[in-house]
């Protein structure tokens, strides 16, 4: 992006014309009273030009309505802070010979979905051999020792076993969301891991379809991963900031 | 059955004799449609001569200098002697800028003198000469098309056709090239409303227009460099189609043939029945256009959907096939081989209905078999599309699936907010994911799927096959005109007399001329 | 409705809990930053707990995004004023007699599609013999003496055709309506029947997929009628009003 | 083929000996679990034993009397017997509220002097008298299920399911009320997130769950309480199912008996691989919480499709098979009639790829044509959904389609947000007005298509059967735990001693006492 601001509007049939698709269900029964209410409902969320696409009776005295409109908010894509995980991307066997070389051991890595969450195929992903949309998974590489501890690991157990291994990096996994079970879940490693004075010596790391960089970090992990992430985007992220770590760049 | 084109759609038994007296039938009346055309000339037509003949400007007022021309001769009751003649007499007497002709024209008395034999012959020498290097112009024209086309490739059947209408050239260009790269293959630029009822092609790049963008060669030039460019980036030949049914049939084919546009709606029938376009000056027009198309190697596009978005779908089903027989008659006089005969149905019927899938598969399947050669153009649900846009795409993703198993050639991807607004950015991207999983994810169904011998889906072929002989042979008998006053097709009325336009019609001349019409007939 | 205000939000999982989708289109490439950008366009429309569902690549430096968001807007159904034609329904037959009886004439009605508006069916589906859903149209009518004039009208022919016939009612649909066409349109044909000062003395009804009663009345209309509109709706009307302008009542 | 109910669905040629080869291993393999589970007892069995001898209460802490008496009796080595012994004698020594038996439970010494034979028989004869009464109270209670729909009547097949998961019990119910009024045919309250993981059922109405309500007897009893009252209202009757698979899988099939459940998810495979509870303890589990569905009359679901949510939906398509052929004969020994063996299987391979649909055809056909009498439960695809709601809702309707065509039982729809959260009220009604014109529109394709001899439908199917036979060759061979433990399941490993609630199961003694489980053989 260049230096000046630069506006963007939702785009629908016109540049900049803010046209928007809303739905929503109220508790009234179909009529002229629930359309006037969805109307309303559309207007306070300043949307002007509303037009009621529908009225659905979803069930007695509930509507569901779809609704289009205009919105006159307007975004500065240039002025807002994009928090990030750049990765330059090394390929699979230069990646190992420099991490090798560089560090002259194994990375270790431990993974799980921890808690009650039972959802292993995200965590498997990034780290079992067979790997991801045709990309290995951390297991196939020379310069890692990864352990996959699958799901439904206990917070606690996990820590300890980053404390005994002396790992170089935990791989948190959380995919129920509800209630934010994932947030309390996700901080209570953590703390585990301060408990067992080894927070600072290791890469935390938080993934799932619903996390991103910025609400890793808000957890107290040092990056994080979203929905159609690569085993080898976390590899790579893994040596560059270890490296880092060392005082060492990746290149 | 194998199509031409490699693609296996199930089998579909039918009563060949019963087809080809089908065929037979639409050649009757083809003839008198003919019989009436080739007697006949407009001032659509003359114009088209004209502009030919490299009129494609317009006056300060906006009025193009072809119609200022035509409507002195037409004025004068000339018409019939053919519009290049009097302007190639102007010429050669010494006019030269359109205006200057046009000054000529306007001092022509009402009886002029007959001009010498060799008088005569001279100036027609000169605008043959004229026209052949103006045809001759156009051929290449085309021929770059072509081979564009042939050089990028085309994408695989059925081609997604997406419309865009944002009545502005410039927004036009930014959808259709987003649609493009959404996955279309086809783009249509939907023209202003009843921009059809003007006697008139607008001239110039137009920013306002209502429900879509004013039709104008301008537009079309704009339009199809975009495709140009935006198909060499992305290594896949982009269609460009627009509307000329109106009355201005033949000089927006004219303008399209020109601006190397792809296909075009084109269909007498739709001006008269949804336009109430006089049928005597359409049908003329329609001929002259079509002829225009076949030498510009244009695929026209049929209107026989549109029937069913005002008659039933189910109960008519058989005026959608009588009509394409006839259409396919009258544009193989037209000099249209079969590759170029885009006949249009639809995926109509009410989904409040039990059973419509099967039904729609017999008439989907029934125009594939009974045109296998033919460009078939699939129009998705419109007319009972709901504001409910998560029903509308359930709706649009059936017609979808029939598309692809009865092997459709050009599917025009139903838009889920078909029953709100021309689509948006967004609709278009969401009906192009859509039509692509399923068109992956039914890719063999076509060879797969048999259907049952005497089943619901051949029965009802079989049933609309034999309604629309019937309806063929009254036709036959009672000749197009009778029929379009009984409402046959689209429940709608109209007689031979009425509608917009007829004024424009004039009786051939002993000493028609018309230039262009001899190359598009020697061609 | 009770006497009490009555407020209502939109409702997805649990009640009143604000839950509305949206979806939109903004003219960035899908990353981070288009990410942020739709996130604060939610925001700026008052969404909190914002979950961008998808971002899609709608084209070359488009993003289609789908957000599931709670908006805070509540709204007092009972506070809404509702501008609605009520009709109590007689049946065919009934409605039929009633109307002979106390008029002792038939009703002239004249319907069209107007300007450059060419969708007949909807003006047809009330109009004609047939009907629409199983509901016969005005020309079905001993009542009513009905003239369907199909689309594409000119405004000035159907207010001097009005005069002409000294309608008692005009039955006009508009269904294209971008840019507001319909708008001026049915305005226009106002004017002309207060031009030919006949405006007075009939009845004006405006119908179309996009019209409700109130902008029926904003332009100038006696009502309006919107998707779904059934001929013996009209009907019903029509009688009851005239009989209402004759100081009698349908009952 | 034409089904018990009447419905016609394609052909599948089959070759038959190779369906009775794999019934005879899944038989094999059935002997060999039957052989474990019946010297053994678990925790839960006990319990279950306990609860119909009228302990529903639990203990101010919340936990239930039933687990601590059979803690205290577990503790002492002495399951063995059977908890209804010990509770019997306690009671026989005075003991009168569940409190006091815990007390006289909790000072049994290690090893009690065996009671005298009259004594002892006494006691049992006692104990057989309340069972058999509670028994005749649990039929009265499911009889009253049944009368009320046969008097209602059910909706036609596939009857469509869905899912409630607010977590709380009443916005449940608001929710299930709404998703019936929609059409909903099935309502399955989501249990709270691991609660399969807990070795006691937790007790009362409950308004707090993680992606789920908890399972308790007073939740089953609201839910069931309002969806008689809806049934009635609309006039057609709505079925209710829970989830009882993990440590207390039989005390919850009580539950559900007595609160009139029709359905439940059922399936210790499910809490092997996906919960990583131990097989031996679960297999008892589930053949005791069986036995009790076919006395209640509770059709059972089976978790196969979960199989694929881990493993390739495609690549492993025959390892759901050859689960359902096990899960049938295990069903089979627990006196589970075909018409209470609800298979589970799904629509679950991955969109990106080509010709899903034929091989989704295969698969679910093969499956229907397997187990026409069953009432097999077909999954949408969820794995693959995506937060692109347009998308995912297209990809449901083609399972829709696919549902409707090859004749399933019960369809669980799919919802557009699966990738987001569990469904809003809006999601359920999309799914259902959308399923509603599916079913509506592909009404008779049943019985009107036919998939081509040799073709890709036929062929995948024949495939899948024989894959299925061969990995039937080897667990019979090796026995299930063998298998699990290479993964061939869902590619989790799991092995027989490890996971959770080993501890909690007991080999029988010889004077084994269950008057609950002699009522159920007996049955
Ligand atoms: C498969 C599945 C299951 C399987 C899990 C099998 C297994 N062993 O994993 C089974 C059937 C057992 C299951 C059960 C349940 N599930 Co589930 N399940 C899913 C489903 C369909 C797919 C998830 C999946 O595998 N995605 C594929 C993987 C590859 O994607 P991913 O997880 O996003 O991982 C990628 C990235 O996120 C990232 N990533 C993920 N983790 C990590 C970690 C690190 C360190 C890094 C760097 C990257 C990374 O990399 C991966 C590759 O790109 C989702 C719906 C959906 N389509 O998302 C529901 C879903 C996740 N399940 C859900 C629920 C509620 C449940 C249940 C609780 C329901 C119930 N009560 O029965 C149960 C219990 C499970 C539990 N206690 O956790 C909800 C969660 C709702 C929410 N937002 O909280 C969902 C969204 C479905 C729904 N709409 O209700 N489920
Ligand atoms: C059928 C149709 C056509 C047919 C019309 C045939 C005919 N003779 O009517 C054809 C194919 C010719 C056509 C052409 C065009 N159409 Co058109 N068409 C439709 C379609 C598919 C259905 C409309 C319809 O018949 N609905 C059924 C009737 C029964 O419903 P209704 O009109 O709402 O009427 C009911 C009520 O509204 C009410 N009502 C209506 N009028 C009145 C009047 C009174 C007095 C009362 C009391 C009640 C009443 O009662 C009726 C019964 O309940 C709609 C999309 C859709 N699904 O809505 C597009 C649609 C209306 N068309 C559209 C457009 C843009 C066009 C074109 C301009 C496009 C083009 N350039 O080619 C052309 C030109 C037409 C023109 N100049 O007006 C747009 C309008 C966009 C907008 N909001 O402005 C739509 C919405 C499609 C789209 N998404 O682009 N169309
Ligand atoms: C054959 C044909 N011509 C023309 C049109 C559009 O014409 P107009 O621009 O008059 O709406 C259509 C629209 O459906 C059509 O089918
Ligand atoms: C057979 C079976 N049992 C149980 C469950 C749910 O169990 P839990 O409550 O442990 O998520 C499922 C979910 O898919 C299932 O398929």
């Amino acid at each position: 992006m260049s230096g000046g601001p630069h506006l963007v509007r939702p785009y629908g049939d016109r540049r900049g014309d803010g046209v928007v698709q809303l739905s929503f269900v109220l508790p009234l029964p179909p009529g002229e009273r629930a359309r006037q209410a969805a109307l309303e409902v559309a207007r306070k969320m300043g949307l002007e030009g509303v037009q009621l696409a529908s009225m659905e009776p979803a069930a007695e005295g509930y509507s569901f309505f779809v609704l289009y409109g205009r919105t006159p908010a307007a975004v500065d894509a240039a002025a807002l802070e994009v928090a990030e995980v750049v990765v330059r991307k090394k390929g699979f066997d230069e990646l190992n010979q420099v991490a090798l070389r560089e560090l002259g051991r194994r990375i270790v890595v431990l993974g799980a979905c921890t808690g009650s969450d039972a959802h292993a195929v995200g965590i498997d992903a990034i780290m079992n051999m067979k790997g991801y949309a045709g990309d290995f998974g951390l297991e196939r590489y020379p310069a890692f020792e990864a352990v996959n501890l699958g799901a439904q690991v206990e917070n606690a157990a996990l820590a300890r076993l980053c404390a005994e291994r002396r790992a170089d990096a935990v791989l948190v996994s959380q995919v129920v969301t509800q209630r934010d079970v994932h947030r309390e879940n996700a901080r209570q490693l953590v703390d585990e891991l301060e408990r067992l004075g080894v927070r600072g010596g290791i890469l935390a790391l938080l993934g799932g379809p619903r996390i991103d960089h910025g609400l890793a970090l808000e957890l107290g992990f040092d990056a994080g991963f979203g929905p159609g992430t690569r085993p080898s985007d976390v590899a790579n992220y893994l040596v560059a900031e270890l490296l880092r770590r060392l005082g060492r760049t990746l290149h | 059955m194998q199509l031409p084109d490699g693609r296996a759609v199930p089998d579909l038994r039918l009563d060949r004799s019963a087809v080809e007296r089908c065929r037979a039938l639409a050649d009757r009346v083809a003839d008198q449609v003919l019989a009436f055309v080739r007697r006949h000339t407009t001032v659509s037509v003359e114009r088209s001569a004209l502009r030919l003949l490299g009129f494609h400007g317009a006056a300060p007022g906006g009025v193009p200098h072809v119609n200022l021309m035509v409507d002195e001769i037409h004025a004068r009751g000339l018409l019939g002697r053919g519009a290049a003649f009097w302007v190639g007499q102007a010429m050669r007497a010494g006019a030269g800028d359109p205006m200057a002709i046009v000054g000529r024209l306007a001092s022509l008395p009402r009886r002029p003198p007959a001009p010498a034999r060799e008088e005569a012959a001279a100036v027609e020498e000169e605008m043959r000469r004229e026209a052949r290097s103006a045809a001759a112009e156009l051929r290449s024209r085309t021929a770059a098309r072509d081979a564009l086309r042939a050089e990028l490739g085309e994408a695989p059947r059925p081609h997604r056709y997406v419309i865009v209408a944002t009545g502005n050239i410039h927004d036009d260009v930014e959808q259709a090239r987003a649609a493009a790269q959404a996955g279309a293959d086809v783009v249509a630029v939907i023209r202003s409303t009843a921009q059809s009822l003007l006697d008139y092609v607008p001239d110039g790049a137009t920013a306002e227009g209502y429900g879509g963008t004013w039709a104008t060669q301008e537009n079309f030039r704009i339009m199809r460099e975009a495709l140009d460019e935006e198909s060499r980036r992305l290594g896949r030949y982009l269609h460009l189609t627009n509307y000329s049914s109106g009355l201005c049939m033949s000089e927006i084919a004219f303008a399209a043939a020109w601006e190397r546009l792809d296909m075009l709606l084109n269909d007498a029938m739709y001006g008269i029945l949804f336009r109430d376009i006089n049928m005597r000056r359409t049908l003329c027009d329609q001929h002259f256009s079509r002829r225009i198309c076949a030498f510009a190697g244009i695929v026209i596009n049929t209107g026989e959907d549109n029937y069913i978005t005002t008659a039933d779908a189910d109960e008519a089903a058989h005026t959608v096939v009588a009509s394409q027989f006839i259409n396919e008659a009258l544009a193989h006089r037209a000099g249209l081989r079969d590759e170029l005969v885009g006949l249009g149905h639809s995926f109509e019927i009410d989904p409040e209905r039990e059973d419509t899938v099967a039904r729609e598969f017999a008439q989907a399947l029934l125009v594939r078999t009974l045109f296998p050669a033919a460009p078939i153009k699939y129009m998705p649900p419109t007319k009972h599309k709901r504001g409910d846009i998560f029903f509308s795409h359930a709706y649009d993703l059936m017609a979808d699936v029939v598309a692809r198993v009865t092997g459709q050639s050009i599917q025009l991807l139903g838009m889920m907010t078909e029953a709100m607004h021309n689509p948006l950015l967004m609709d278009r991207y969401v009906a192009l994911k859509s039509a692509d999983y399923v068109y992956r994810a039914w890719k063999s169904m076509g060879g797969e799927i048999l259907f049952r011998e005497g089943g619901v889906v051949e029965r009802r072929a079989q049933e609309t096959l034999g309604r629309a002989r019937e309806l063929l042979e009254e036709v036959a008998r009672d000749g197009l005109p009778a029929a379009i006053g009984r409402a046959r097709f689209g429940d709608v009325a109209r007689s031979e007399t009425g509608g917009k336009g007829l004024q424009g019609v004039a009786e051939r001349g002993p000493d028609h001329f018309n230039p262009f019409l001899e190359i598009l007939e020697a061609a």
